[in-house]
C-alpha cells in the first residue's frame, strides 16, 4: 500500500495497465513528453516510448476518430481530453460513433476506448474550466460514465475502465486530485495523505463498474453523490450531525439503482448532490428513478442540490459551488417535512 | 438587399431544362500525366491535384506511365464485380420499388470506384467505405445473400436489424461497419492506419467519402492525423459532382479540385478519373506502395458522375437536367472497360450479354435465397429481444427490466 | 384561415418573417433550390433569392458558427440542421457558443438563430433518422428548446422563435409533417385537414415561448407529453375511457412548471411520455420536478413511458415506439396505484 | 512493439538542455517576395504560402514590394501600441503573481501580430481575436482600466465577472468576445464577412488563432465556408511555434506551411515574418483590399515566437531550451521597429526610454484606478444576483427561484 493522490493513483492505473496489456496506448493534447497539463500522465512517454504515449493535434474530434480506429484494429486507447469543457467538438464521435459501434454492427466490431478528462468546479477555472457535463453523455446509449471520489477508486476504475470491453468516459474531480474538498474554499488544503482512500495498493485490482458504494452508512436519510460532492455530503451531514446514509454512486452509467434504492427505502428520505447545473441534469435521473421504486417509503420530496442554471461564473465561484450549507440547507428541509 | 450584395453564390452549370454543360470538368488526355515516385515529396506532386489521371484513351488503349498493365483476367474480373454491382443495384432499386425492402441506394456509373479501388489492394488491408461503395463488398467475398438479407433486416441480417437497408458491414472481408453519418468513418480510417503503424503490421486502410461529405470536419480530422503520424492510409474522396440536390461548388469544388486539399496538409493529392478502372487501379496501386513504404498517406478524388439518384427516396430531375448523366464526359465505366477489353481482343458483344444475362440470374436466385429467411411481410422474423443486445457487452439490469416490458405487450 | 399540414405552417412561418424583417435569412443543406430534403423551404429561395436563402457546405458545425456569426452582424438566421440525429458535429458550436454568448459578454453580444430540425422516429428511417435528442440541449444553460405537435402550433411558434431574441432548438418531429399519429403504424394515415389543429391563421401570430397547453381537461390523472407522443397520449386515454387531462409541454425550455404542476396538484397521478430513451431523458427532469412540488398530492408515482435504452432499431421500431398500448399500461398502472 | 512501428511522431528541434535550433524556420530576404494583384488567383499565388513576406532588413531598412509606406507617425503609433502591449503584459503577470489576479496570458514576442494587424483595417471592420491579441484592444481604443477591470472581475467588469481573465471584448471597439474554446470564432468570423456582403456593406472581418488550435475542426469550416461564399475575411493563424508544450509539428507544421493550407481551399495563403510590424501591415492590408474588392478571403499565417510561457500556470522550461527566445531568427518585433524608426532618424534609444516610462506611469496609475473598482479580496464586489442575468434575454421563473435560493445563504 502507498499514500498517492489522484494524479498519482489514476498515473498507477495508467502504468500498470500498460505493463500487462502492450495493446493499451495513451494519446491526448500536451499528454506525451510533458506528461499533461494536470500531469497525469508523467513520465509515460518516456517509460513506455512515443509511438504508446501520442502527443496529439488540438482537435478533441479528431482524438476521438483516431482512438476508434485504434481501438478497431486492436489497441486499447486511453484519450485525455484536457478539459471536458473541450470535450463537446468531439461530441459526435462520441455518441454517433463509439457508442453505437458495437450496437449497429451487431458486435463485429467494437471499439474499447477509454476518454479521461477532467470535469468539476472550485478552481476558479471559469466558465471553459469547471463543467460538469456527465448528464449529456449518460442519456447516451452505449458508453459507461464513470466518476471517482478517491484516489483508491480512481485507480480501480480506471484499470477496469480500460480493461473493459465497452467504451468508458472517465470524468476526473479536478478538485480532488490533490485532496478532498468539502467546499469550503477557506479551509486549509488538505491532502489526500490523510484521508483513508489516500491508501492504494500498489498492484492491480478493479474497484467494478455499476457498483455505488455506501460510504457511510445511516437510518436518517440517504445522500447520493458522486465525485467531489461526495466529500460536500459528508461534510453537509456532519455538521448537522444526522444519521446520514451517504451513498457514492461512483458508475453512473451502469447505475446502481438497487444499492440506492435499498437506501431509500429504509431511510425513507433524500437529498442528491450534483455540481453540474440542475435543469434535466442526472440528478433528474436519480430522482425520477428513486420516486418510481421508493414511492411508497418516501416521506419527503427528493431534493436536489445543483449547480444553478447558468454558466460557471468566474467570480461568483463560490455562491455557484453547491456547498456544505446549500446541502446543509436541503438535508434540513427534507428532515422537517412530514 | 440582394441587389448591393456582394456574398458569392456558387450555381451548378445546368439546371432542369437547361442543357447540361460539363465544360468546367477539366481534362487531361489519357497517358499525359507523370507517374512520380510514391516518396517524391508532396510539394512536387501538386500537378497531381490538377491535372486528371486516365489511362483508357478514346480507342478504349491503355496509355501513359499509369497503366497499371494488368492481366487480361484480372480485367475480366474487374468487368465481372462492376457489372454484377451494376445488376445487384438494379435488382435492389426494384425490390425497394415494390416495397419489398424500406430504402435502397444505387452506385450507377460510379463502380469502377470501389472495385478498381479494392481490387489494387491485399485483402488483409481493412476497408472503411460509405454507402455507395457497395463494389467493395463483392470484390472482399461478401455473399449476395448476405447483403440481400441486410436489406430486408430478416432472420440472416449481419446488422440483427439495427440498421437502416446498405449499411452492411464485412468481418472476414474485412470491410468496417457504416452508419448514416457522413464522414465519421474517415479519420477513424487513419486511426486504424496509426495502430497498423504502431503495430508494425504491413496492412493499410482505405476509405471513402462523397464530395460533399468532404465539407465535414471530420475530413480534416482526417487528413490533418494522417499527416501528422504518416499513417499507411488511402483517403477517397468520390466526387460524383452531387451532394443530394447540392452541387459540387458548394463543397468548395468551384476554386479548386478536392484532391488539392491535401498539398495544404503535405499529402499528395491525385485527381483520377473516376470512371477508368485503369486509372483507379494504377492510382491506388500507387497510393498503396506509398503508405506500406512508409511515406505516408494519399488524397485520391476519383472523379465520377452519380448517374442515378441519390437514393430511393431522391428525384433527380428536380434539380439537374435529366440527361446530365449521358453527356458525363469520362462516360461510363463498365462500358470503358468492356470496350477495353474488346479492343484487347478479350471480350465481346456476346460473352458480355452472357456475362449480364449470368449475374442477373445469380442475383435473381440469391434474392429468393434471401426472401426465404424473411421479409418485411412474411416469414421468419428477428426476435424482438435482439434489441436489447449489443448495446454493452453484457446486458445491464435496465435493459432486462426494458425487455420486460417490451415481453407485457408492444405498440 | 387555411387548412395546412406541418410542413406547410413551418414553411409559411419562415415566408412571413421574412417578408416583415429583411434580416431574417434561412441556410441549410438542400434548402435552397431544392426547397430541403421534407420541402419545408420549398419557395423561399424562388421568393426571397439565393443570399437569403442559402445551400451550404455539408458541415453542421460550419453552418451553426455562419449562423451565429451572422446573428453577430444584425441577421436573424434561421438554420436547418437536415435530421437532429446531424446535430451533433454541431454541437459545440451550439453549447460553447450559440448558447452562452450572451452570457459571457454581459449582453454585448448575442445570437438570435432558430435552428430547425426534424426529429423522432416513425418513419422506418433507423438509428440515424430517428433521434429525439432535446434532452441533451435541455441541460445546457442559455439555449431555449421548443416542439410543436401540430400545424397551428408549428406555425406560431416558429414565429416566435424566430422572432425570439434567444437562440433557439426548433425541434419538427417529422412523423407529424403530413398528418396526427396515435402510434399505430397499420391505421390509415390521417392528414391534418381532420384534425382541427390543422387550421392555420394566414397572417403573423404567436404561440409564445413557455406555455404548455392543456389540450384536454380531465380529472383522474394528469399525461405530459410533446411531439408526435401527444397524440399517442390522446390515443391511450381515449382507448382506457379515461378522463385524462393531457398537457401538450410544446416548450421545453423555459419549461411551463406552473401548468404542469397544476394539473397533476388536481389530479394527484402522472404519466410523461416521450420518445427520446428514458435514461437521463427529459421526463427525468420533468419527473424530478413534479415530484418535488407535487409531492403532498401525489397518490402514485409518476410513471415514465419512452423509447427504450437503445439506439433506434431499424427492423424492431414498432417494437420500440412507445405506442399506444405502452402508454396506455403506464395509464392502467397508476390509476391502478394506492 | 514500439521497435517495429512505423508511425511518424513530430519531435521539436531541441528539448530542454538541448541548444535551440530554429534550422526548420524558411526564411526569404527582406523585401525578395513579390506582391501580386489582390485579385490574382490562388493558383498563381502559391508560392507566397512558402516563402515568407519580409520588408525589415538586418539594417532595419524596409525593402522591397510588400512596404506599405507608412508616415513616421504612424510608425510611432504602433511602436507605442506595441510596447504599451509588452509594458501591460509584464505588469499584468506580476499582479498574477501577487495572487491580485486569478489567471493571465501574455503575448510577449507576438505584439506584431495584432498591433500591425489591427492597425491596417478600418475601425468599422470587426475583429474575432482570440486570447493572445490584447494589442487588438489598446489599438482599438479599449482603456487600460476597462481591460484591467476584466481581469480583476470586479464591479467595472465588462464581462461581469462571469469571464476568466483575458477574455475581453469591446464594443464600441467592433471586438467580438471570447471564451476559453479555441478556434470556435474563426467560422463565425465568416458568417459575420458572410452577413456584410449578403448586407451589401464594406466592412471585413478579422480573426485570429493560433497555429495549435488550427488543428480543431472550426479552421476548415471557416475556411471552406470562407471560400465557398467568398466572404470579405481574413484568416490570421499565429503560428508562435508552441501550443502549451506541443510544438507546432502536431498542428501539421512539419510538412507545409500553415498559409498552405489555404490554396486548397482555393484561398491565398500568405506566409509573413510575424515579428515585422510593416510585414504585418502590409498583408493586412493586401489582404483588406482584396476582401473589399470582392475577391474574397486571405489566409495569414504570422510566423513569430511565444517568447514567455503559454499562460501564468505554465513553465515552458520542462518542454524546451530556457534560452529560446533570444535564438528566435525573426529577433522582437518592438525592438525591430524601434531599430527601424531610429535607422530612419525619427527616433532614439533616450526617446525610447522616456516612453517605456511613459507607459509605464500609465499602466501603473491604471492599475491603481482599477483596484479602487474592487480586487480579488478588497473593496467593492459585483452583486452576485449577475449570475442568473443574461442566461436569457428575460430571467426566466427557473432562475428567478435559484436567485431566491442563493439569497438563502451561500457555500
Ligand atoms: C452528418 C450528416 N449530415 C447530413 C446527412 C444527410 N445526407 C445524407 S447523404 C447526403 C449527401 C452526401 O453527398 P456526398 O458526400 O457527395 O455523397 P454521395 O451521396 O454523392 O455519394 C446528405 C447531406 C448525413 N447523412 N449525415
Ligand atoms: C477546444 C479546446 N481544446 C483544448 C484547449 C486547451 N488549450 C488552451 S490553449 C491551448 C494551446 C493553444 O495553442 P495555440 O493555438 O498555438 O495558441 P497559442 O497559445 O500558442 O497562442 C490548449 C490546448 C482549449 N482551450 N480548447
Ligand atoms: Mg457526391
Ligand atoms: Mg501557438
Amino acid at each position: 500500500m502507498a499514500q498517492m493522490n489522484m494524479i498519482q493513483a489514476l498515473n498507477a492505473a495508467m502504468d500498470i495497465t500498460m505493463t500487462r496489456d502492450p495493446s493499451v496506448v495513451v494519446l491526448g493534447e500536451d499528454v506525451g513528453y510533458f506528461g499533461g497539463v494536470f500531469r497525469v500522465t508523467d513520465g509515460l512517454q518516456r517509460k513506455y516510448g512515443v509511438h504508446r504515449v501520442l502527443d496529439t493535434p488540438i482537435a478533441e474530434g479528431g482524438i476521438i476518430a483516431a482512438s476508434i480506429g485504434m481501438a478497431v484494429n486492436g489497441l486499447r486507447p486511453v484519450a485525455e481530453i484536457q478539459f471536458a469543457d473541450y470535450i463537446y467538438p468531439g461530441y459526435d464521435q462520441i455518441v454517433s460513433e463509439l457508442a453505437r459501434l458495437r450496437y449497429r454492427s451487431a458486435g463485429a466490431f467494437s471499439a474499447p476506448v477509454t476518454i479521461r478528462t477532467p470535469c468539476g468546479g472550485g478552481i476558479r477555472g471559469g466558465q471553459t474550466h469547471s463543467q460538469s457535463p456527465e448528464a449529456l453523455f449518460a442519456h447516451v446509449c452505449g458508453i459507461k460514465v464513470v466518476m471517482p471520489s478517491n484516489p483508491y477508486d480512481a485507480k480501480g476504475l480506471l484499470i477496469a475502465s480500460i480493461e473493459d470491453d465497452d467504451p468508458v468516459l472517465f470524468l476526473e474531480p479536478k478538485r480532488l486530485y490533490n485532496g478532498p474538498f468539502d467546499g469550503d474554499p477557506n479551509k486549509p488544503a488538505v491532502p489526500w495523505s490523510t484521508h483513508p482512500k489516500g491508501e492504494v495498493p500498489d498492484g492491480h485490482y478493479h474497484v467494478p463498474l455499476g457498483k455505488a458504494e455506501v460510504i457511510r452508512e445511516g437510518n436518517a436519510l440517504t445522500i447520493i453523490a458522486y465525485g467531489t460532492m461526495v466529500h460536500v455530503a459528508e461534510a453537509a451531514a456532519r455538521s448537522l450531525s444526522l444519521d446520514a446514509e451517504i451513498i457514492d454512486v461512483r458508475s453512473i452509467v451502469p447505475l446502481d439503482v438497487e444499492t440506492l434504492c435499498r437506501s431509500v427505502a429504509k431511510t425513507g428520505r433524500c437529498v442528491i448532490a450534483h455540481e453540474a447545473t440542475r435543469f434535466s441534469g442526472f440528478g433528474a435521473e436519480l430522482t425520477a428513478t428513486i420516486q418510481e421504486r421508493c414511492f411508497w417509503q418516501l416521506e419527503a420530496p427528493i431534493q436536489r442540490v445543483c449547480g444553478y442554471d447558468t454558466p460557471y461564473p468566474h467570480a461568483f465561484e463560490w455562491e455557484y459551488f453547491p456547498g456544505t450549507q446549500r446541502v446543509a440547507r436541503a438535508l434540513a428541509a427534507v428532515m422537517e417535512a412530514r | 438587399m440582394p441587389h448591393t450584395s456582394r456574398l458569392h453564390v456558387p450555381r451548378p452549370p445546368s439546371r432542369p431544362g437547361e442543357a447540361p454543360d460539363f465544360g468546367y470538368v477539366r481534362l487531361s488526355p489519357a497517358g499525359a500525366v507523370a507517374r512520380p515516385d510514391v516518396a517524391a515529396s508532396a510539394a512536387d506532386m501538386e500537378s497531381l491535384s490538377v491535372d486528371l489521371i486516365r489511362v483508357l484513351d478514346d480507342e478504349h488503349r491503355a496509355q501513359g506511365p499509369w497503366n497499371p498493365r494488368l492481366d487480361v483476367a484480372e480485367l475480366q474480373v474487374g468487368l465481372r464485380y462492376m457489372l454484377l454491382t451494376r445488376v445487384y443495384d438494379d435488382r435492389m432499386l426494384k425490390t425497394q420499388r415494390q416495397g419489398k425492402i424500406s430504402f435502397y441506394m444505387k452506385s450507377t456509373g460510379e463502380e469502377a470506384v470501389a472495385v478498381a479501388g479494392t481490387m489494387a489492394l491485399r485483402p488483409t488491408d481493412m476497408l472503411f467505405p460509405s454507402y455507395r461503395q457497395q463494389g467493395a463488398y463483392l470484390v472482399r467475398g461478401s455473399a449476395l445473400v448476405d447483403l440481400m438479407c441486410q436489406l430486408l433486416s430478416n432472420t440472416r441480417d449481419m446488422c440483427k436489424g439495427r440498421q437502416l437497408p446498405v449499411m452492411y458491414h464485412s468481418v472476414p472481408g474485412r470491410v468496417f461497419s457504416i452508419s448514416g453519418n457522413l464522414a465519421t468513418q474517415f479519420p477513424q480510417s487513419v486511426g486504424w492506419a496509426m495502430a497498423a503503424a504502431i503495430k508494425g503490421s504491413d496492412d493499410l486502410a482505405s476509405s471513402w467519402i462523397g464530395e460533399g461529405s468532404s465539407a465535414e470536419a471530420d475530413f480534416h480530422h482526417a487528413l490533418l492525423f494522417a499527416s501528422v503520424y504518416r499513417a499507411p492510409v488511402i483517403l477517397n474522396v468520390v466526387n460524383n459532382q452531387w451532394a443530394i440536390s447540392t452541387f459540387q461548388g458548394y463543397a468548395g469544388g468551384e476554386q479548386r479540385s478536392f484532391a488539392a486539399r491535401g498539398p495544404g496538409y503535405g499529402i499528395p493529392g491525385l485527381r483520377v478519373d473516376g470512371n477508368d478502372f485503369l486509372a483507379v487501379y494504377a492510382a491506388t496501386a500507387w497510393a498503396a506502395e506509398r503508405a506500406r513504404r512508409g511515406a505516408g498517406s494519399t488524397l485520391l478524388e476519383l472523379v465520377t458522375y452519380r448517374a442515378a439518384a441519390h437514393s430511393s427516396s431522391d428525384d433527380p430531375s428536380r434539380y439537374r437536367p435529366r440527361d446530365d448523366a449521358d453527356r458525363w464526359p469520362l462516360g461510363d465505366p463498365v462500358e470503358r472497360l468492356k470496350q477495353h477489353l474488346i479492343a484487347l481482343g478479350e471480350w465481346s458483344e456476346e460473352r458480355h450479354q452472357a456475362l449480364a444475362a449470368e449475374l442477373d440470374a445469380r442475383v435473381a436466385a440469391a434474392w429468393k435465397e434471401a426472401t426465404t429467411y424473411g421479409t418485411q411481410t412474411d416469414g421468419p422474423r428477428l426476435d424482438p429481444d435482439l434489441m436489447f443486445e449489443d448495446v454493452f457487452k453484457e446486458l445491464p439490469q435496465h435493459l432486462k427490466e426494458q425487455r420486460d416490458d417490451m415481453h407485457r405487450g408492444r405498440g
